[in-house]
């Protein structure tokens, strides 16, 4: 087994300082930790390392049966739990070719869209954090509590829902849930104008974000770059509208685009998002059929030997799953490809060469999560 | 009032003890004074910034300490910190380390000297007045470049020297910016610039002057949004990223002592001081001077950080061309008035 | 005694205490810092002489202003704090003699010399005739010193954009 | 393009070095030579697979190698390209393609640390979610850790 080389100590010169930002630092959203090298106040240099919360997540899954894979997957993206699930189990149902029944589809659509709804919610606050706006993060926690209240009516669960099922869903919504939801959502169109007087329109926040942290398109597409931060760019790609999976075809929906790639672009983009998914979840209440919410699923899943590779869109952008199986009972290798993990890689290129304050400013528009990032 | 104080040495003077007593006695007493309403001024705002906080942010803030709106939670706060253990990094320099937050508290203990809260109730008229103050708020980042310093700390290093860059910047703009009140005047003592203002208050004449003024007290006290020396973000805490218990509490003593004496500054300057009609003086004064705070903890709540270089911009872009602007108009209309 | 000389002698041992710490002292923040006391105790001499506007323009720009940009340029150069500097060099004994005269000097002429100063002028006109006589009397040297200091900023301006030229 | 196209373009220009290909709904699968690995993934970033979703690396214990599954698609077109490469266990390496996609950084980095694939040409090839001083590679099949306390059912 070799051995990678130790890194050497670094030398400091005089115009040079080095700082170490995280593991544990306010604004590195978890224990992502950041080498700086600056010059006075500018960054000239940034090398992330990562894996303070690595937990063999893959091996880990390659030692339970396929079910059980599904509670482990809500650690992933802790803030976007459902749309873990939801990627894992259309995978294997992909790999194993079983079909999901109707209502069960959009019963998974409409959590879906509200876990971004919540996640987006998350982002938005703590990106407020990053510059020194607190009130937002309240307001932003405040609609979120409310739709982890409407999950907790659907699964009993807060934040690690573990409730998509390998076939359709576990148990159907409750009775309440339709009145719930739409309450919510006429209560939560009115609080996005809200959001833009206190973060959008203010002239300070938008000379902090404007111009800073330009991602161009082709970097994008060369770091693989995927979800909002892609869509910041200017480039029109959704993998719900262009590799549609479920049912998202039948939703009608816009693509917020950006122009410039620089933070505000994908701080609106994420801010218009919302709203899409309001739209959606609309809909899918509006379309959402009685009927059967487990398709018929073997007791042992067992699928044939072979691989897959497949992708749905979260909120932070493309979550791959790739499931390599033996034709056991468990999967011969499990890998995620995780968006946060990728799109953070292209921070030491969009962030070098930018002051301290905007790096943190870019390091938030980037909207990483860490369990997913190291899992 | 005099009176009583000549009573007072001819006491000391009938039992045959030498004057310098009565006169520490009295120095004392006038200090001990002037520290408890610091410490009593400090712990209500404290608590009323939580809740102002909270309300602007749709929560109730502390609520449970003490009974009525968690009106004691500062209290408890402040008996928390005194009894936490005192921790001095191991690479720290102990001396200047321990120096630090003393003389951040003594440059906002020795503004209180000027603050007129009412027609007697000023420490000392000094006929410097309003220069006295800025003078002494230069100080405070004298202590806040030690603490920085000291703490053997990059992040409190770049707190201070982000500090020392803002302080030197917006005091210019801050001095220049009062400049007009005091043409008006004539007069640097604060008693003699609220008499001034019996018929009309400053803030009309001078409304951008006033401005100005405000905007710089609030880069002066590091409140956002130009708190960067210590954004929160950034750089974890700045300058006092390494300081807990009783010599936290002090800065933070100091902190909202600087608050409480800009605002006291601005209403001494521009809103008329003590006087109102009815109320008793000092209750105007300290009215407009919460007033005042307010607004800062206002702003505090709802904008974000300005970024460094778009602070010094600011500063020397906009706030001092046009503090001078108001200060050259002044001048001019006091000439055309005679 | 009276007050007054209590606080004079006080005030005085702290300066001088301050001002040896400044040459004195290994480490060069130390120094700074101890040159703010310095500068501190001098204003308070200042006060002391009812020369109130002195003291608060003396820790105005020395505090507040040249000892920061002090501190500053030594933070900036983070290996120099981190060093002991040396406090004596070759020259140190012929500083000791000049040091020496000048002290001997000024104690002659405190003894001898100050009881000829009248008393100070009236301390609540001190400043209104401190800007009278800048602006009459000595105008033209007032003047003089103001395009020193134009030309002083002109040049660091020129310096500074030289440098990022460079770049 | 559809995936027969694709495969017939790839094969026609490297013969041998397709070992197998499968076509799976729009996904153009092929298990490619070690050799060959770089020209052929080359040759797809130019018929227009511009975004190299993901690597994977599977330890293909019983045939004693090591699998690295690239999987590349295209924001213009809805095809899928899935590129196996396999390398014995012995000798892990593989021509890095980070000059093709600087997305393949990290997922190179990952695939070393877990795996222990070595990428040959990677700018920067260290171990990224394990610590620098790790020893092995933890997603290998008999990857045996000393310090694991066996589990024993009470």
């Amino acid at each position: 087994m070799e051995q990678t080389e130790i890194i050497e100590p670094i030398q400091e010169t005089m115009e040079e300082m080095y700082v170490n930002m995280g593991p544990q630092h306010p604004s590195t959203h978890g224990v992502l930790r950041l080498m700086l090298k600056l010059d006075g106040e500018v960054v000239t240099e940034i090398t992330p390392y990562i894996g303070y919360l690595h937990r063999c997540h893959e091996k880990i899954g390659e030692n339970r049966i396929y079910t059980q894979v599904i509670p482990y997957t809500d650690r992933l993206d802790y803030l976007a739990s459902m749309y873990n699930n939801f990627g894992y189990v259309l995978t294997v149902e992909r790999l194993m070719g079983l079909q999901v029944p109707e209502r069960a589809e959009y019963m998974r659509v409409i959590l879906a869209e509200m876990q971004r709804i919540a996640s987006h919610l998350i982002w938005m606050g703590t990106f407020g954090l990053d510059l020194g706006n607190f009130t937002i993060f309240m307001y932003c926690f405040r609609e979120r509590e409310k739709i982890l209240d409407l999950f907790e009516s659907v699964s009993g669960q807060r934040l690690n829902y573990s409730f998509y099922r390998i076939g359709g869903m576990p148990l159907d919504l409750p009775d309440s849930f339709l009145t719930d939801c739409k309450a919510f959502l006429e209560w939560f169109k009115p609080r996005l104008p809200e959001y833009d007087a206190v973060m959008t329109d203010n002239i300070i926040f938008q000379k902090r974000v404007q111009g800073i942290g330009k991602l161009d398109q082709k970097t994008a597409i060369d770091y693989a770059i995927s979800g909002p931060m892609l869509r910041g760019s200017g480039i029109k790609w959704d993998l719900r509208r262009n590799d549609p999976y479920s049912i998202y075809d039948r939703f009608e929906f816009e693509i917020p685009v950006g122009s410039t790639g620089d933070v505000w672009d994908r701080y609106m983009v994420r801010r218009l998002e919302m709203a899409e998914s309001v739209k959606i979840v609309e809909q899918a209440l509006r379309d959402l059929p009685p009927g059967e919410i487990m398709g018929k699923v073997p007791k042992k899943l067992k699928p044939l030997a072979g691989d897959i590779y497949s992708r749905v869109e979260s909120p932070r952008g493309e979550l791959g799953f790739y499931i390599a199986s033996d034709g056991s009972e468990k999967p011969y290798r499990y890998k995620v490809r995780s968006p946060a993990f990728v799109n953070l890689s292209v921070l030491p290129v969009i962030g070098a060469g930018h002051l301290v304050a905007d790096m943190v400013a870019i390091l938030g528009s980037i909207d990483i999560v860490l369990g997913e990032v190291d899992r | 009032m005099e009176k009583s104080m000549e009573r007072f040495y001819a006491a000391f003077a009938a039992l045959g003890v030498p004057s310098i007593v009565p006169q520490l006695i009295l120095m004392l007493v006038v200090a001990s004074l002037v520290i408890l309403f610091i410490s009593v001024s400090v712990m209500f705002m404290i608590w009323w910034e939580r809740k102002i906080s909270a309300h602007i942010q749709v929560r109730y803030g502390p609520m449970r300490v003490g009974g009525w709106h968690g009106w004691a939670q500062s209290i408890a706060d402040g008996i928390k910190l005194l009894i936490k253990e005192d921790v001095i990094p191991a690479g720290a320099d102990k001396l200047v380390f321990a120096l630090a937050p003393m003389v951040v508290f003594a440059a906002a203990l020795a503004a209180y000297v000027i603050i007129p809260f009412g027609p007697n109730l000023i420490v000392r008229d000094l006929n410097i007045g309003v220069l006295f103050y800025i003078s002494i708020s230069s100080l405070t980042v004298v202590g806040i470049i030690m603490a920085g310093w000291s703490s053997n700390n990059k992040y409190s290093v770049l707190g201070a020297l982000r500090s020392a860059a803002q302080a030197v910047s917006y005091e210019v703009p801050l001095v220049v910016s009062i400049l007009g009140v005091i043409m008006t005047v004539g007069s640097l003592s604060m008693i003699q610039i609220v008499e001034a203002q019996q018929r009309i208050w400053f803030v009309i004449p001078q409304f951008v002057g006033f401005l100005i003024y405000l905007t710089a007290a609030l880069a002066e006290c590091n409140r956002l949004p130009f708190d960067i020396p210590e954004a929160e973000s950034e750089l974890v805490a700045g300058f006092h990223v390494e300081y807990s218990g009783m010599r936290f509490a002090i800065f933070f003593l100091a902190e909202y002592a600087n608050m409480f004496t800009v605002a006291a500054i601005a209403t001494t300057l521009f809103l008329g001081g003590w006087h109102g009609p009815l109320l008793p003086p000092w209750l105007w004064f300290l009215i407009k001077t919460y007033f005042i705070i307010f607004v800062m903890m206002w702003l505090r709540w709802t904008l974000a950080r300005l970024r460094v270089d778009q602070l010094m911009n600011l500063g020397w872009k906009v706030l001092l061309p046009l503090a001078f602007l108001n200060m050259g108009i002044t001048g001019l209309v006091l000439v055309l008035l005679g | 005694m009276t007050v007054i000389q209590v606080v004079f002698f006080l005030v005085a041992a702290f300066t001088t205490a301050a001002a040896f710490l400044v040459v004195l002292a290994k480490n060069i923040v130390h120094c700074a810092i101890a040159l703010v006391f310095t500068f501190f105790g001098v204003a308070a001499l200042y006060v002391l002489l009812d020369a109130e506007f002195l003291a608060a323009v003396q820790v105005l720009l020395y505090v507040g202003g040249i000892t920061i940009l002090l501190l500053f340029a030594i933070m900036l150069t983070s290996r120099i704090s981190a060093r002991g500097v040396k406090i004596m060099n070759e020259q140190v004994g012929v500083s000791a003699v000049v040091v020496f005269a000048i002290f001997a000097l000024m104690a002659i002429a405190s003894l001898k010399g100050f009881a000829l100063v009248g008393s100070p002028p009236p301390a609540s006109y001190a400043t209104a005739s401190l800007g009278r006589l800048l602006l009459t009397t000595y105008v033209l040297p007032f003047e003089a010193v103001s395009i020193l200091l134009l030309a002083a900023m002109v040049g660091a301006i020129i310096l500074a954009r030289r440098e990022r030229e460079k770049d | 393009m559809t995936p027969e196209e694709i495969i017939q373009t790839i094969m026609s220009q490297f013969g041998e070095a397709v070992k197998a290909s499968e076509v799976k709904g729009v996904e153009a699968r092929m298990d490619v030579d070690r050799g060959k690995n770089y020209e052929i993934l080359l040759a797809l970033k130019g018929m227009g697979f511009d975004y190299l979703n993901c690597i994977s690396s599977v330890d293909r214990i019983a045939s004693g190698d090591l699998e690295a599954v690239y999987n590349l698609s295209s924001l213009n077109e809805s095809a899928k390209a899935m590129v196996r490469v396999r390398v014995p266990r012995e000798d892990p390496v593989i021509r890095s393609v980070v000059p093709i996609w600087s997305a393949a950084n990290w997922h190179e980095r990952e695939a070393f640390d877990l795996m222990g694939i070595r990428f040959e040409g990677h700018p920067d090839l260290r171990r990224i979610l394990t610590s620098e001083d790790w020893v092995g590679h933890p997603l290998r099949k008999d990857y045996q850790d000393e310090r694991l306390v066996p589990y024993e059912p009470a």
